[in-house]
């Protein structure tokens, strides 16, 4: 039983990688002479994904069938590399949390893969595309399922590699490319902190073990300080990974990759990893409360901050992304004040109402020829009732409408905030709930009410196949009810997924009487009714793009933040790099070498001046050398 | 006395092959390319007669035979050898020289074994008269043959200015054997030495006088820094094989002299340490300093030879008087001389009719046409610049090793940083040869002899690389 | 010959070189001969490989009597820590003479030259022979620079030759130095590096040799700031002496740090550690930040080239396991790495007659193969971690945190440097629209893939499972530590002393 | 007395040393030599006065000889210098020069 279970726990995600490396195999042996047909790629690119998913959830039954202080199980396959007191081995553990994790990651992979399969009919090099998918799946399981940090930071490269390889998937055009570029330089940004952060970390506790189990085991070692600069290193690299203030900007250029690719990687998985990262390290962050504020504070603030942009972006992608960062900063808010089951069920309910979103713009973009723009959208929902109808889900759960799985997740983490007594980000929370139902039905009713603006393309929208249909209305299902797993007991449920998680995060009980909780509660439906509303009397019959001034236009270029970043750092380093090239190198640096040949030269021309030719010269140098040495020998002899 | 002949055959051999060429192409008996085969053939027998000799160890004092004016030791053996080896190989690439250009006499082939014969006399001379006669011997020699070229001015300019300043000298080394004969009423070595270990070297003021003369005449013929200036000038006007001859054969006679006579005890020695400390250095960079300026490659290596006298400077100031061996000084002679006479036997049958190629620039891209030799030429350079595994290397690896054994750290340094120097005129030739396209096809026609001595000679200087000595 | 199988890596491809150079071959004879005599070379060093064990002392050794009378020996070894750099040599060689094949056979006689002077330098046992080796390995790049070059070769050529020269020649002075005072301190003569450890150095003079070694090695390596020869000789060059340099020889001069001044010149290496660390990784900094304003890719890779050898320097003077393993490690990756890049970068000058990044573009679209290719080896270059490049950097890191804060945090910065002018190159030079110069671009031979295989699977293969290089590695790093971590005991002993003196 | 000769022959040779550097004409310089090479020969017969042995003698008339023999060279050299140029001005012969 549990051997099978170490069995699966290293095949995991190996599926997914062999079937990259086989895709990319065929895809590079053959792009020359004639091509496999693109339907054998797209069996291939699901079977890895497929498996895994089932894979993942025996791995699940099995754990559930162990007694709760044992629901752990770890398959060290080899000893990566050891030296002195650092001993790295290619672990991987399977315990609540990462389970939870891998079993979502995997089903609403497959479903990406399926619905891909569909989106991606027309595309050239679609056995890169699949490649991609599949490396990316593989890194995340790794980053999920790894038994130690290092290991975890192999799936948080690789991740961070196919994000940067996918949102440059049309590199033909540079300004893809500079997006996948950002993406990747500002993770290696984060990366560093998390790097740094592991040296700290292993320095201080590291050398029993440096896998989870020790660490947790030797936490209370640590002394505080360096717990804390240990924390906030780390989750630098979270901020990196997850897009929080103040490295949130590369999210919203990462959707100039493909839809599904900004479904998969930059809404539902990647983008998590670091609300992962910090349950993961919940042990460490429980020891340094102050950490934890920081992290819910950033988490808060950048929730904040990007419900604002998205109330003014007029790109159906680029609302979602940032409606994708501002969940995100829900998360880190709900395990800043050591919610850590509340934000991963966020996690959890978040993955698939996003997943669901993207797949839906996906599918409207499908329809309409690849425009993106809402504004030259409008009334589709005619045309795409389908996509309408599980958008409108995905739509309700986005913005906290009860009964949908958002309600359930956003206001756990909510409760916890306000019964931990962080009562401003409780505020600032409920007021980003009403942001995010207004901009989410903005959104929706401006693509999907009204009237068509654009009318050619009007007429030749259509419902996608079945193949990307199929995934939408699952993914529906599950926004829908995925709430329901974690019922908190005021609805006479037993919170299961907080329970599931208890062994592996060390969450704090906030425990406050059922009036507050009804109070809270309260407030994020009045939140949602509110903007709801409000979107609705602006947006409901239809609407015109709006001219934005003040402090929307402000909003609307996003604080010219971007700009910001690149007049700070960007411009700087370049010019350093054109200075020290230009200037330093050849003048400073190379200066004493130079110096010295042109001295060289030029006493040697003096020389040749001195040898004039004329022998009486010559007879006259020897004498005067003659006289000097006479004149010292005479010194000594005296 | 058996055994003192078979010492004295070479020097035998030499001076009565030097008379017979000298009959012989008086009366016109001689063609002029078989004028150079029998004077190869002299300086081969005479070569391997020392070399047999050179087997037999014991330093040998001519007591009975010339009253101790002349004595062997191993030193002066091998120093003999070198000189017999340079006398082959410059009669050997003067036959392809004189094929271009065509100013040769059999008197040539005469004069140059004179030469050889006046150095071989000069290395063995153990005392100052005599030393003086041989050393005249030589110069007088190389004096004609420097100016053997009647036609061409700058020949005769060459030959003004050694004559001159040579013949000025020589009424120093005159002055200096005078004085010392005043103060010690002799003028053998063994008397000197004596001299000097019993009063020590400052009690005699004559003796300091006259040491300080002949030294000086020492320092002009191996072209020491402030009497330097004459090298480059002579060495630029006198022809290829002469220069190579005058380079390495006459450095090493005259250096074994110079040594003979700075060895004779420690207290003479110590007395002049400090001033031939600052002559090396100023030697070695003045070399360097005039080196790098030089457009014409004759000049560039008579200013690398002063530089060589610098680093043997440094030899002479490191070998201690006491358990006087020479090994270092020899070995770096034979390696220089090696390397210099090889490059001057390629540029013997390279630079064509009349020297007309005698510029860096003449010489680019030699390797495009000619590829063999200018591998050789390279590998001369590479010895000359010391790099390894060729004999300059290991000869400077002996010289600063003894220098710093004998405690002259300074003078080590100085000595690499000169040779650093030294790697700037030595690569322009090198990539001058190799780096650039061939503007002419480097055409000569030339007898086997050059190219063949060129040859031996880059093998010699890997053989000799590998050649140990004790310090 | 398996009892002489130093010897015959190095001077088979010597000889063969000489054969090369001094008969009458044609290029494609010459090409197929030095194909062959590497591969041979290639076996010989597997087989060494496989009978090497790793207890951390020398094997293989090869000892004979060279100069008796000034204690010169012809000796010869292998141990951990030279087994790589000469393994890395071995096993890249065979790829270049595959790939390359437009030149004369002057151009594979130099390279195996360099091959054989390679090795030797890396085995030699004895300070003479090492020196010996260490200058040879220079000529054949400068006639290959010299002969093979672009345009401003000549002055490239002179820069790199007379840069290096001056300071092996300084190391020579120290070399001498050296056998002198061990001939006063022990009597005989001996220039053999184990004995040499045994020597008591102390005072200004030894200060001045252990300069003179350093510089020596500091030019090699380039270690800032003694780099600005690279970046002319690295981009004039022809790709094959671009890559020995940067693949190898800046290696050695890695290795000849750890072989020769840590154990003979301990005190002095620790108490300059700090200062050397910081020039690595300011050098890292500065290089990585030249490398972003280069418009010319060879010229960039040469700055990145620069930029992570200060790195793996760094890794040197951090005294713990963790950070020379790590350098010791990343030398192979970065061999690996760099010289497939600079091997991809010269068919691409070779391809385009061009070296302006600004010419090129699209060629993703042209050549997958060759586009995926770099995108490996780039990759592994900035540290990725399933690539050799992650395992050395992070060690060093980790190392240099232990050592000193700063340091580590700055060593840290790599992470992000490296990745801007990479990405930044290789979107400019594979992504985007391609233009007419491009459009015609051909995608790697059979054979070309045949001869980058090898490196790629070993960039992969170290990246994924390093543990058995490691392992042979470790024990020789162990033993120079615990050389570092004496003398600085030594050390702090005599401050000890001091103070106690001044107490007094 | 003795002292005397000597003094003459230490000025006969700084004349001589004078002569050599002063001088342009070529025969004026050789001759500047000879008066040098005199002063050795004075030298050596004063010494041989002075130590009452015959060696000084001998070693004046080696000298003479090579001086001789070196004259015969200079004049040789000066037939030379004065076909090629016509004037016999050391000054002249300077084109071998840097």
């Amino acid at each position: 039983m549990e051997q099978t279970a170490h069995f699966y726990l290293g095949l995991i995600p190996l599926m997914p990688l062999i079937g990259a490396v086989l895709i990319g195999l065929m895809h590079v042996t053959t792009c020359r002479g004639h091509r496999f047909p693109d339907k054998l790629y797209a069996v291939l690119a699901c079977i890895g994904p497929v498996l895994a998913c089932i894979m993942a959830f025996q791995v699940f039954t099995i754990l559930k069938t162990l007694p709760v202080e044992h629901r752990i199980l770890v398959h060290k396959v080899f000893t990566w590399f050891s030296v002195g007191e650092l001993n790295i081995s290619m672990g991987f553990m399977a315990d609540p949390l990462s389970s939870l994790m891998i079993l979502f990651v995997t089903f609403i992979g497959s479903l990406i893969h399926i619905y891909s399969i569909g989106y991606m009919a027309d595309d050239k090099t679609y056995a890169k595309f699949f490649g991609y998918m599949n490396l990316f799946l593989g890194s995340m399981l790794i980053l999920v399922l790894g038994d130690g940090p290092v290991v975890m930071f192999v799936g948080w490269e690789g991740v961070g590699l196919c994000s940067y390889l996918l949102i440059s998937y049309y590199n033909e055009d540079s300004s893809n490319v500079l997006a996948g570029n950002k993406a990747f330089i500002v993770n290696r940004i984060g990366d560093l902190g998390f790097v740094l952060g592991m040296a700290f970390l292993f320095w201080a506790i590291g050398a029993q073990g440096f896998d989870y189990i020790s660490l947790k085991a030797n936490a209370h070692l640590l002394p505080q300080a360096t717990a804390m600069l240990v924390c906030l290193l780390l989750f630098v690299g979270a901020t990196g990974k997850s897009a929080q203030i103040p490295l949130y900007v590369w999210l919203p250029d990462a959707m100039a990759g493909p839809t599904p690719v900004s479904a998969l990687i930059h809404a539902a998985t990647m983008v998590t990893a670091g609300v992962y990262m910090v349950a993961r390290f919940s042990f460490l962050y429980v020891t340094v409360p102050d950490a934890g504020e920081i992290v819910a504070w950033i988490g808060i603030l950048t929730a904040l901050v990007s419900a604002i942009y998205g109330m003014f972006q007029d790109d159906i992608k680029k609302v979602l992304a940032y409606s994708t960062v501002s969940q995100l900063g829900y998360m880190f808010a709900g395990v800043g004040v050591a919610a850590y089951s509340a934000g991963i069920f966020h996690v959890f309910t978040h993955a698939f109402f996003k997943a669901l979103l993207f797949l839906g713009a996906g599918s409207v973009i499908y329809a309409m020829h690849h425009e993106q723009n809402i504004w030259k959208m409008g009334g589709l929902k005619k045309k795409l009732p389908v996509t309408y109808l599980t958008m409108l889900v995905g739509a309700l759960a986005l913005s906290g409408c009860p009964p949908f799985s958002g309600f359930f997740s956003k206001d756990e983490i909510l409760f916890s905030a306000f019964a931990s007594g962080h009562k401003a980000i409780w505020a600032i929370g409920v007021l980003v709930a009403g942001m995010t139902a207004y901009y989410t039905f903005r959104m929706i009713f401006v693509v999907f009410h009204g009237e068509p603006h654009s009318k050619s393309s009007y007429d030749h929208a259509h419902e996608p196949p079945p193949v990307m249909t199929v995934p939408l209305v699952l993914l529906a299902i599950g926004a829908l009810l995925a709430g329901f797993f974690n019922l908190p007991e005021l609805f006479g449920g037993h919170q299961m997924v907080s329970s599931w998680l208890e062994p592996s995060v060390l969450d704090h009980h906030a425990h406050a009487e059922a009036s507050t909780e009804w109070m809270v509660m309260g407030s994020s439906v009045l939140a949602f009714v509110i903007g709801f509303s409000i979107a609705y009397v602006k947006f409901a019959k239809g609407a015109q793009l709006p001219v934005f001034t003040g402090f929307a236009k402000f909003a609307y270029n996003k604080f010219y933040i971007d700009e910001l970043y690149d007049m700070l750092f960007v411009q700087p380093y370049k010019s350093i790099g054109a200075i020290i090239w230009k200037d330093f190198d050849p003048n400073v640096t190379d200066g004493p070498r130079k110096a010295i040949s042109w001295l060289y030269g030029a006493i040697g021309d003096a020389f040749r001046l001195v040898q004039t030719g004329y022998v009486r010269v010559y007879a006259i140098y020897m004498v005067i050398g003659l006289s000097l040495i006479s004149l010292l020998i005479s010194q000594t002899l005296n | 006395m058996n055994h003192d002949f078979l010492l004295l055959l070479p020097v035998i051999i030499v001076g009565a092959g030097a008379v017979l060429l000298m009959l012989r192409a008086a009366f016109g008996k001689l063609a002029l390319d078989s004028a150079s085969v029998v004077c190869m053939c002299i300086f081969g027998l005479a070569f391997a007669a020392q070399a047999c000799s050179a087997l037999a160890g014991p330093e040998v004092p001519f007591k009975a035979a010339f009253n101790g004016m002349l004595m062997v030791t191993d030193f002066t053996r091998v120093a003999g050898l070198i000189i017999l080896g340079c006398g082959f190989f410059t009669a050997m690439s003067s036959r392809s020289y004189f094929k271009e250009n065509r100013f040769g006499l059999e008197e040539y082939y005469s004069l140059i074994t004179f030469a050889a014969f006046g150095m071989l006399l000069l290395t063995m001379s153990h005392e100052l008269m005599t030393a003086f006669i041989s050393l005249e011997i030589m110069s007088l020699s190389i004096y004609i043959l420097v100016g053997f070229n009647r036609r061409c001015v700058t020949c005769a300019e060459a030959v003004l200015k050694y004559l001159m300043l040579g013949a000025f000298t020589g009424g120093f080394f005159a002055m200096g054997t005078a004085l010392i004969y005043g103060g010690l009423k002799s003028t053998k070595f063994e008397v000197i030495a004596s001299a000097v270990a019993t009063h020590g070297f400052l009690h005699t003021p004559a003796l300091v006088g006259g040491a300080f003369f002949i030294i000086f005449a020492f320092l002009f013929k191996v072209a020491a820094f402030p009497f330097h200036a004459w090298v480059v000038d002579v060495y630029d006007g006198s022809s290829i094989p002469v220069t190579g001859f005058m380079a390495t054969a006459l450095k090493t006679a005259v250096f074994a002299i110079f040594a003979n006579f700075l060895m004779l005890d420690p207290g003479l020695k110590g007395a002049w340490v400090t001033y031939l400390f600052y002559i090396s250095i100023l030697t070695m960079f003045g070399g360097n300093l005039i080196a790098i300026g030089q457009g014409s490659i004759k000049r560039m290596l008579a200013a690398s030879g002063i530089v060589h006298t610098g680093y043997l400077l440094i030899a002479l100031v490191a070998v201690s008087a006491d358990r006087f061996t020479g090994s270092v000084i020899l070995y770096y002679l034979a390696a220089y001389s090696v390397s210099t006479l090889g490059i001057f036997a390629a540029l013997s049958y390279l630079s064509g009719a009349g020297e007309v190629r005698s510029q860096f620039e003449d010489f680019k891209g030699l390797a495009r046409t000619r590829p063999y030799s200018a591998a050789a030429i390279t590998i001369f350079l590479l010895s000359m610049a010391g790099i390894p595994p060729t004999a300059g290397f290991m000869g400077k690896f002996y010289v600063i090793t003894s220098a710093i054994q004998a405690g002259q750290v300074t003078l080590a340094v100085l000595g690499i940083v000169s040779s650093i120097l030294s790697m700037w005129y030595y690569l322009r030739l090198i990539i001058n040869m190799y780096f650039h396209d061939a503007h002419e096809s480097f055409e000569s026609e030339c007898t086997v002899f050059a190219p063949a001595c060129t040859l031996i000679l880059a093998v010699a200087v890997f053989a000799i690389s590998l050649y140990p000595i004790t310090l | 010959m398996f009892e002489h199988i130093i010897s015959s890596m190095i001077f088979l491809p010597i000889i063969a070189g000489l054969i090369l150079l001094l008969t009458p071959v044609t290029k494609n004879g010459a090409r197929a001969m030095a194909l062959v005599v590497s591969v041979a070379v290639l076996i010989l060093g597997l087989k060494l490989y496989t009978g090497f064990i790793g207890a951390g002392g020398m094997e293989f050794v090869e000892n004979y009597v060279w100069f008796p009378s000034l204690g010169i020996n012809y000796t010869l070894g292998v141990d951990g820590i030279s087994l790589f750099i000469l393994m890395a040599g071995t096993v890249l060689f065979p790829s270049i003479f595959l790939i390359f094949t437009t030149k004369s056979k002057g151009y594979y006689a130099n390279l195996l030259i360099a091959q054989g002077a390679m090795a030797g330098a890396v085995c030699a046992g004895d300070l003479m022979l090492f020196y010996i080796f260490w200058e040879v390995m220079l000529l054949p790049i400068f006639f290959m620079i010299g002969l093979f070059g672009g345009e401003g070769k000549i002055a490239a050529t002179l820069k790199i030759t007379l840069y290096t020269i001056a300071g092996s020649l300084l190391m020579l002075a120290a070399i001498f130095y050296l056998g002198v005072a061990f001939h006063n301190q022990f009597g005989i003569w001996s220039f053999n590096i184990v004995n040499m450890a045994a020597l008591k150095l102390h005072g200004t003079v030894a200060v001045l040799a252990f300069v003179g070694f350093m510089l020596a090695f500091a030019i090699k390596i380039p270690l800032f700031p003694f780099h600005t020869w690279l970046p002319d000789a690295y981009t004039e060059g022809p790709a094959a002496a671009t890559f020995v340099l940067s693949a190898i020889m800046a290696k050695i001069g890695v290795y000849a740090v750890i072989r020769f001044v840590i154990p003979i010149f301990g005190a002095e290496f620790t108490r300059y550690a700090l200062i050397m660390a910081y020039l690595g990784v300011i050098g890292m900094m500065y290089c990585g930040f030249a490398a972003i304003a280069q418009k010319d890719f060879k010229r960039m890779l040469a700055f990145s080239s620069a930029s992570h050898m200060g790195i793996i320097a760094l890794g040197l003077f951090c005294m713990n396991i963790q950070a020379l393993t790590g350098s010791l490690f990343q030398i192979v990756a970065h061999a690996t790495s760099t010289g497939a890049l600079f091997l991809f970068a010269g068919i691409l000058e070779e391809r385009m007659q061009t070296r302006k990044i600004a010419d090129l573009g699209g060629i993703a679209g042209r050549a997958p193969v060759f586009a995926m290719f770099f995108a490996i080896a780039m990759l592994a270059s900035v540290g990725l971690p399933g690539t050799s490049g992650f395992i050395g950097e992070f060690l060093i890191i980790l190392g240099a945190i232990k050592y000193n804060v700063a340091i580590g945090v700055l060593a840290g910065t790599s992470l992000i440097i490296g990745v801007c002018y990479m990405l930044w190159m290789f979107q400019r030079v594979f992504f985007e629209k391609s233009n007419e110069r491009t459009e015609k671009f051909r995608d790697l031979s059979a054979a070309e893939v045949l001869a980058f295989l090898p490196i790629l699977v070993l960039i992969i293969v170290m990246g994924i499972y390093p543990q058995p290089f490691i392992k042979k590695i470790e024990p020789a790093a162990r033993i120079q530590i615990n050389t570092i971590l004496h003398n600085m005991q030594v050390a702090d002993a005599n401050a000890l002393l001091q103070g106690t003196n001044l107490e007094k | 007395m003795i002292i005397n000769y000597l003094t003459l022959s230490i000025i006969l040779f700084c004349l001589g040393i004078l002569g050599v550097i002063s001088r342009r004409n070529v025969f004026t310089v050789f001759m500047s030599i000879e008066l040098m090479l005199n002063a050795a020969n004075l030298a050596f017969i004063t010494f041989a006065r002075l130590h009452v042995s015959m060696d000084g003698h001998v070693l004046a008339m080696l000298v003479i000889a090579v001086a001789a023999a070196e004259a015969a060279l200079a004049l040789a050299v000066v037939i030379l210098l004065h076909k090629h140029k016509g004037v016999l001005d050391t000054n002249i012969f300077s084109l071998l020069k840097g």
